[in-house]
């Protein structure tokens, strides 16, 4: 398919057929590849970004810019924010689609700017890496996450939530 | 010094080169060497359309094109081969249509046709619509089509490849009768690798010359920087004859002091010339076709317009195109290329204003001589076995004395056809010519003499000097005086020659040296159409001299035939022999030339 | 061009808040107290400013994005481009002046000083 | 019928004896033409040259490039033929943006500063302003750059409606002349990317109702370095000195390899 004019050609007796040994084998593309993967990854990129505009928004506006705003933030806060199980939800899939979406951009670039393949290799097998980690951990964190601590005497500890009183007491 | 062995070489790849390309590179082993990249081309230029009796849109058959086109030249066409062309028009475009070619289309979906000058129904009646045409980029279309069927059948190019010299072999030969002459054999070519200063042999079986025009030679040209006759003077230079070289076609429109081009397309899409008073000067000089009259008659009348003291703009020296009259909307879907040009390059807005014009040299008539089956004369009978030539750098001659318009990218489909046709043809049952001692020594030396030269004398200089001489002695109006005043200035520019100095001393791209060789094709090539001119004392077509102001068919119903004789002298011009050949009659006798 | 180095660049950024960010409120797994002290940091002076850079970039990065999925996919999207880019400069700096006043004055109502 | 006839003598809406002198006397004016120049047979490195030149109202950068190579400095090195456009020789870096030299009247330039010549970029530089072209040919060479119809060959034309035709005309325009390609950053990062030239030559034929390998042409875009590398920067817009809306034609490409994937 990608056949060139140049291997097709019958070999002129003495040199190979023009200028195409000359080009720079910087530009000889590797072989076709990989099906569709860069287009599901294009459409993810979209749709994911869509989806972001609303989730980081929302949290955005919910934390700073409602109440106290970067204040009210603490444990606490946080701790209220994931009893109920719709902020759970949310965050989770904010944590997942940006970084699933980040990644995939960071991909991108490194695919435009390493110019070695070794590179190319190493970059991004540490940005999977760091990807994959801070996915788990995120997850881990907001499904294991307990709201109402106590301290060794079994007392609510200070930090805690104040809806913790009722579930306590 | 690299050798290579082709079946066919091809010289040149704007459109008769990758047409000849396309059907030689599916039969022999084929290269084609050029000097620029294929889509360079002048070929990409042309504007207006390619006209073939298609009858898609209003009746018309393949004889009253024959008839136009006869008529057009002024009857100094070869008709055997007119009617070869309008004959095979017809499959031409087809051909390109089914290669890909987006031609416009009519509602049916049918290729859509439109006017061109000199275009009638019925030997004369009225403008007829044959051109078919894309937008205003036939040119571009077709050059781009032909070079992605290049593509597509992997056809060999050596880009940017300059062939300076054809090696060609003399055998003794006996005719039936028993006389003997030289039968000239082709052998090859020799090349110069831009990019590496290297020379290259090819050796092949056919050789085909399609290497354009030599508009350079005048200074107000709508033909690129690189049309310089290369092969029209390395034809020469082997010895073959140049044919009808007086015979240049002055396009009417083009932009006033620039040349660049606006098609005549422009003008039959309801386009008027109009003079300082704002008359349609046309009307007194064709009074039936008016503004659509052959090219020759137009630009004359522009010409005589000026020198009468009703040119327009601050020199009173051109004329306007007047297009405010049509629809802003048709203007823009017909003529979107050309209306750019004027606002790009003169800032005028075609909408609402006219654009300043004036005769551009635009076309050669002449060149190589050769036949039907586009093979090379070496006279007025022999051919030249394997040599071929096709497009604007061959005389076949179907366009006699004045091409009418859209009859050269006819010409090029048809010819270029043939000539890929049967120069593989010829190539499967010839054998190779032996290569003479050191083929490339005339080139090496040529070289060398530019590298060294310790001369002061500018290419520069010497090519704006050649082509004022020749825009002010040979253009649309010539005399003996005028004539006589370039060739003194040509012989004093070729005495400069000698003195050249090229700065650029390095082998890689080296433009400037190979803009110094192309000088030289163009001095001689400037020789020998003044020299031609000279000879020719009648006014017929293109050629038009004051002091002969008619046609002459009694003594010059003749091709003008031109050899390089260092031996030869006549009326004071040394090393030029002159000869004539006689015009192929079928079915037209000449008639006066009125529209 | 530069609207698309502005993207890539608050692409890059954001992207490597976002590692900060997860890691930071991870914490919470480990002690509130933890939490509240890092936390604390995002509260101070410099770090509103910070703050205000970061919804910044998210907010060019958003918009941006927006823009260039109604270029893939509105029709018309390639031949307003440049509108759209104006757009969402325009929508930008009013949502970045209403976001920092807000942020501002909520900040020094709650603002104890150093 | 879509030409109209002329059939009486139509009436200029101007009246020309009054509108006076079209392109009237031209002024001149002095610029400044700083050039990159490349020889790898003088030395290694590339270096500026600069000349003052006096040049006229209609004057092109092609033209004071000219002025510079006939009467000062023969050694500097460039493509040109057409000198109206057409041919696509002379695509360069003009005061950093890609354009035809042919194209450029130095009036639409600031003259009050140097204007800077150099080679298109991401191509690599043979000399001055001359690039190796082949890898942007290579790219156009792989997308095929021509009709392919499996259907028995009519012995006429085959039929297209003035719509059909339509539909891909933007892209017939194209000249090769690589100003997109070469001011796509996407394409100066690795040279990889097919570089939107390639697309537009495959769109002229995947949008040509009289074309059977559309779908082929489709898969060979789908590539790692195909259409999705595009981040439609418009650049190539920008640059295309034929007008073509590029970035709308790779958008096209896009859409149709999506559509056809679902
Ligand atoms: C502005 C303009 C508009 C026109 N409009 C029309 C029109 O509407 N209708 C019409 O019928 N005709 C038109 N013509 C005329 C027509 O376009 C040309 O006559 C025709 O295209 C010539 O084609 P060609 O193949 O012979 O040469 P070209 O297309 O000029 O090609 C010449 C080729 O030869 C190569 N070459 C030259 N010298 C050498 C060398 N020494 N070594 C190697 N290679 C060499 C070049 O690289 C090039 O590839 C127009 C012409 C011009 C200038
Ligand atoms: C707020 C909503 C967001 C939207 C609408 C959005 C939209 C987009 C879009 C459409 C692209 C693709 C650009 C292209 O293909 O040319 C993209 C790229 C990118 N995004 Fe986002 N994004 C958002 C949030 C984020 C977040 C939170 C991050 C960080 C984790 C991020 C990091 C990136 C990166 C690194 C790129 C790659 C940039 C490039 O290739 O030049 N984006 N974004
Ligand atoms: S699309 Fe435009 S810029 Fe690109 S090669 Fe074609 S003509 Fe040149
Ligand atoms: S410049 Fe390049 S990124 Fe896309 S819009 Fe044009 S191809
Ligand atoms: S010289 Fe032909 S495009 Fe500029």
């Amino acid at each position: 398919m990608t056949a060139t004019n140049s291997e097709a050609v019958l070999p002129a007796q003495g040199i190979e057929a023009p200028r195409s040994g000359r080009i720079d084998p910087k530009y000889l593309r590797s072989s076709a590849s990989s099906g569709s993967f860069e287009m599901v990854a294009w459409v993810f990129m979209r749709v994911s970004g869509a989806a972001l505009v609303v989730l980081i928004f929302v949290h955005l506006f919910s934390n700073l810019m409602v109440g106290e705003g970067i204040h009210q933030i603490d444990f606490a806060f946080v701790a209220g924010k994931w009893a109920n199980p719709v902020w759970q939800f949310w965050d989770l899939t904010m944590l997942w689609l940006a970084m699933l979406h980040g990644t995939n951009g960071m991909r991108t670039i490194i695919n435009d700017y390493a110019e070695k393949d070794s590179t190319r290799l190493w970059l991004k097998s540490i940005l999977y890496l760091a990807c994959a980690v801070i996915i788990i951990l995120g997850t881990l964190v907001i499904f294991t996450f307990e709201p109402c601590l106590l301290d060794d005497a079994g007392n609510l500890m200070d930090y805690s939530p104040s809806f913790c009183e009722s579930v306590v007491n | 010094m690299q050798v290579h062995k082709y079946d066919v070489v091809i010289v040149g790849a704007g459109g008769a080169g990758m047409r000849a390309a396309i059907e030689s590179g599916q039969r022999a082993h084929t290269a084609v060497l050029t000097k620029l990249y294929p889509t360079r081309s002048h070929t990409g230029a042309a504007q207006g359309g390619m006209c073939a009796a298609l009858a898609n849109v209003e009746e018309d058959n393949w004889e009253w094109h024959t008839f136009d086109t006869v008529k057009g030249g002024d009857y100094l066409v070869d008709q055997d081969a007119a009617e070869v062309m309008a004959k095979e028009a017809i499959d031409a475009v087809l051909d390109l249509e089914k290669m890909g070619l987006p031609f416009n289309r009519t509602p049916e979906g049918k290729i859509d046709q439109r006017r061109f000058g000199g275009h009638t129904r019925d030997h004369g009646k009225a403008a007829v619509r044959r051109a078919c045409y894309a937008a205003d980029r036939t040119g571009h279309m077709i050059l781009q089509t032909l070079y992605q069927n290049c593509v597509k059948h992997n056809v060999e190019f050596y880009n940017e490849y300059y062939v300076l010299d054809l090696i060609t072999v003399e055998e003794d030969a006996t005719r039936e009768d028993g006389t003997t002459y030289k039968q000239k054999r082709v052998a090859g070519v020799v090349t110069y690798d831009l990019a590496s200063g290297e020379l290259h042999i090819f050796q092949a079986k056919s050789v085909v010359f399609a290497t354009g025009g030599l508009g350079k030679i005048f200074k107000t040209t709508s033909n690129a920087h690189t049309l310089t006759a290369d092969g029209m003077a390395l034809a020469y230079r082997a010895g073959i004859p140049l044919e009808d070289m007086e015979f240049v076609q002055f396009h009417p429109t083009g932009l006033a002091g620039l040349g660049v081009l606006l098609s005549e397309a422009a003008r039959g899409e309801g386009g008027i010339l109009r003079n300082s008073d704002g008359e349609r000067f046309m009307e007194r000089y064709a009074p039936t076709i008016k503004d659509l009259a052959p090219r020759d008659i137009v630009a004359r009348a522009m010409a005589q317009e000026v020198r009468e003291g009703r040119g327009a703009g601050p020199n009173k020296d051109y004329v306007y195109l007047d297009l405010t009259h049509l629809e802003p909307e048709h203007i823009d879907a017909k003529l979107p290329d050309i209306t750019e040009f004027a606002r790009t390059y003169l800032a005028v807005e075609p909408h609402t204003e006219p654009v300043p014009v004036f005769p551009t040299c635009h076309y050669a008539m002449g060149g190589v001589p050769t036949n039907i089956k586009a093979e090379v004369l070496q006279d007025n009978e022999v051919v030249v076995p394997g040599l071929y030539a096709a497009g604007e750098v061959a005389c076949v001659s179907v366009h006699g004395s004045n091409r009418l318009g859209t009859n050269s990218l006819l010409d090029i489909n048809v010819f270029g056809k043939r000539a890929g046709i049967y120069a593989a043809e010829y190539a499967s049952t010839a054998e190779f010519v032996e290569l003479p001692e050191a083929p490339e020594t005339f080139v090496t030396e040529q070289l060398e003499m530019l590298r060294n030269s310790s001369g002061d004398q500018r290419v520069a200089t010497i090519r704006a000097e050649l082509q004022d001489t020749m825009d002010l002695n040979m253009q649309v109006f010539r005399s003996e005086e005028s004539i006589r005043e370039a060739l003194d200035k040509i012989y004093e520019l070729k005495g400069r020659y000698q003195q050249i100095t090229v700065q650029d001393k390095g082998k890689r791209f080296n433009l400037d040296l190979l803009e110094a060789l192309e000088l030289g094709f163009l001095l001689d090539m400037a020789e020998v159409m003044t020299v031609s001119a000279m000879h020719r004392k009648e006014s017929r077509g293109g050629h038009y001299r004051e002091d002969y102001p008619d046609r002459d068919d009694e003594n010059f119903m003749l091709h003008s035939m031109l050899y390089k004789d260092p031996g030869f002298e006549t009326e004071g011009v040394k090393g030029i022999r002159f000869d004539t050949k006689p015009v192929i009659f079928t079915r037209y006798e000449p008639m006066e030339r009125k529209y | 061009m530069w609207s698309w180095v502005g993207h890539r660049i608050t692409g890059v950024g954001i992207f490597f808040f976002l590692l900060v960010h997860v890691l930071d409120t991870s914490l919470v797994r480990v002690s509130p107290e933890a939490y509240d002290a890092v936390i604390g940091a995002y509260k101070h002076p410099i770090m509103i400013m910070g703050e205000i850079g970061l919804v910044g970039a998210i907010v060019f990065h958003a918009f941006n994005g927006l823009r260039i999925i109604l270029v893939d996919f509105w029709k018309q999207g390639t031949r307003y481009h440049r509108q759209m880019l104006w757009a969402v400069m325009v929508l930008w700096f009013v949502t970045m002046v209403a976001f920092s006043i807000r942020h501002l004055m909520i900040f020094f109502e709650g603002w104890e000083g150093f | 019928m879509s030409t109209p006839t002329v059939e009486k003598e139509p009436a200029s809406k101007i009246d020309l004896a009054e509108s006076g002198d079209g392109a009237g006397a031209v002024q001149q004016f002095d610029i400044t033409l700083k050039v990159r120049r490349y020889d790898p047979e003088r030395t290694e490195d590339a270096w500026w040259d600069e000349w003052n030149l006096t040049m006229f109202g209609t004057d092109r950068v092609l033209d004071a490039l000219h002025k510079v190579k006939w009467d000062v400095d023969g050694t500097l090195t460039f493509r040109r033929s057409c000198a109206h456009g057409i041919c696509g020789s002379d695509a360069m870096r003009i005061n950093g943006r890609n354009r035809l030299a042919c194209k450029t009247l130095l009036k639409d330039l600031d003259t009050s500063k140097p204007i800077i010549v150099e080679a298109i970029k991401g191509l690599p530089v043979e000399k001055d302003l001359i690039v190796d072209m082949e890898p942007f040919f290579q790219s156009y060479r792989e997308i095929m750059p021509f009709m392919i119809n499996s259907s028995p060959t009519p012995t006429a034309e085959r039929v297209q409606s003035p719509e059909e035709r339509q539909r891909f005309d933007d892209t017939t325009k194209c000249i090769l002349c690589a100003a997109c390609t070469s001011s796509c950053p996407v394409f100066w990062t690795d040279g990889q990317y097919f570089g939107p030239a390639a697309i537009v030559n495959a769109h002229r034929f995947i949008f040509d109702s009289r074309d059977d390998a559309g779908d082929m042409r489709l898969e060979i875009l789908n590539d790692r370095e195909g259409v999705w590398r595009c981040r439609t920067t418009f650049n190539c817009t920008e640059a295309c000195p034929r007008g073509i809306e590029v970035t709308k034609a790779i958008q096209e490409v896009k859409t149709a390899i999506l559509t056809r994937s679902l």
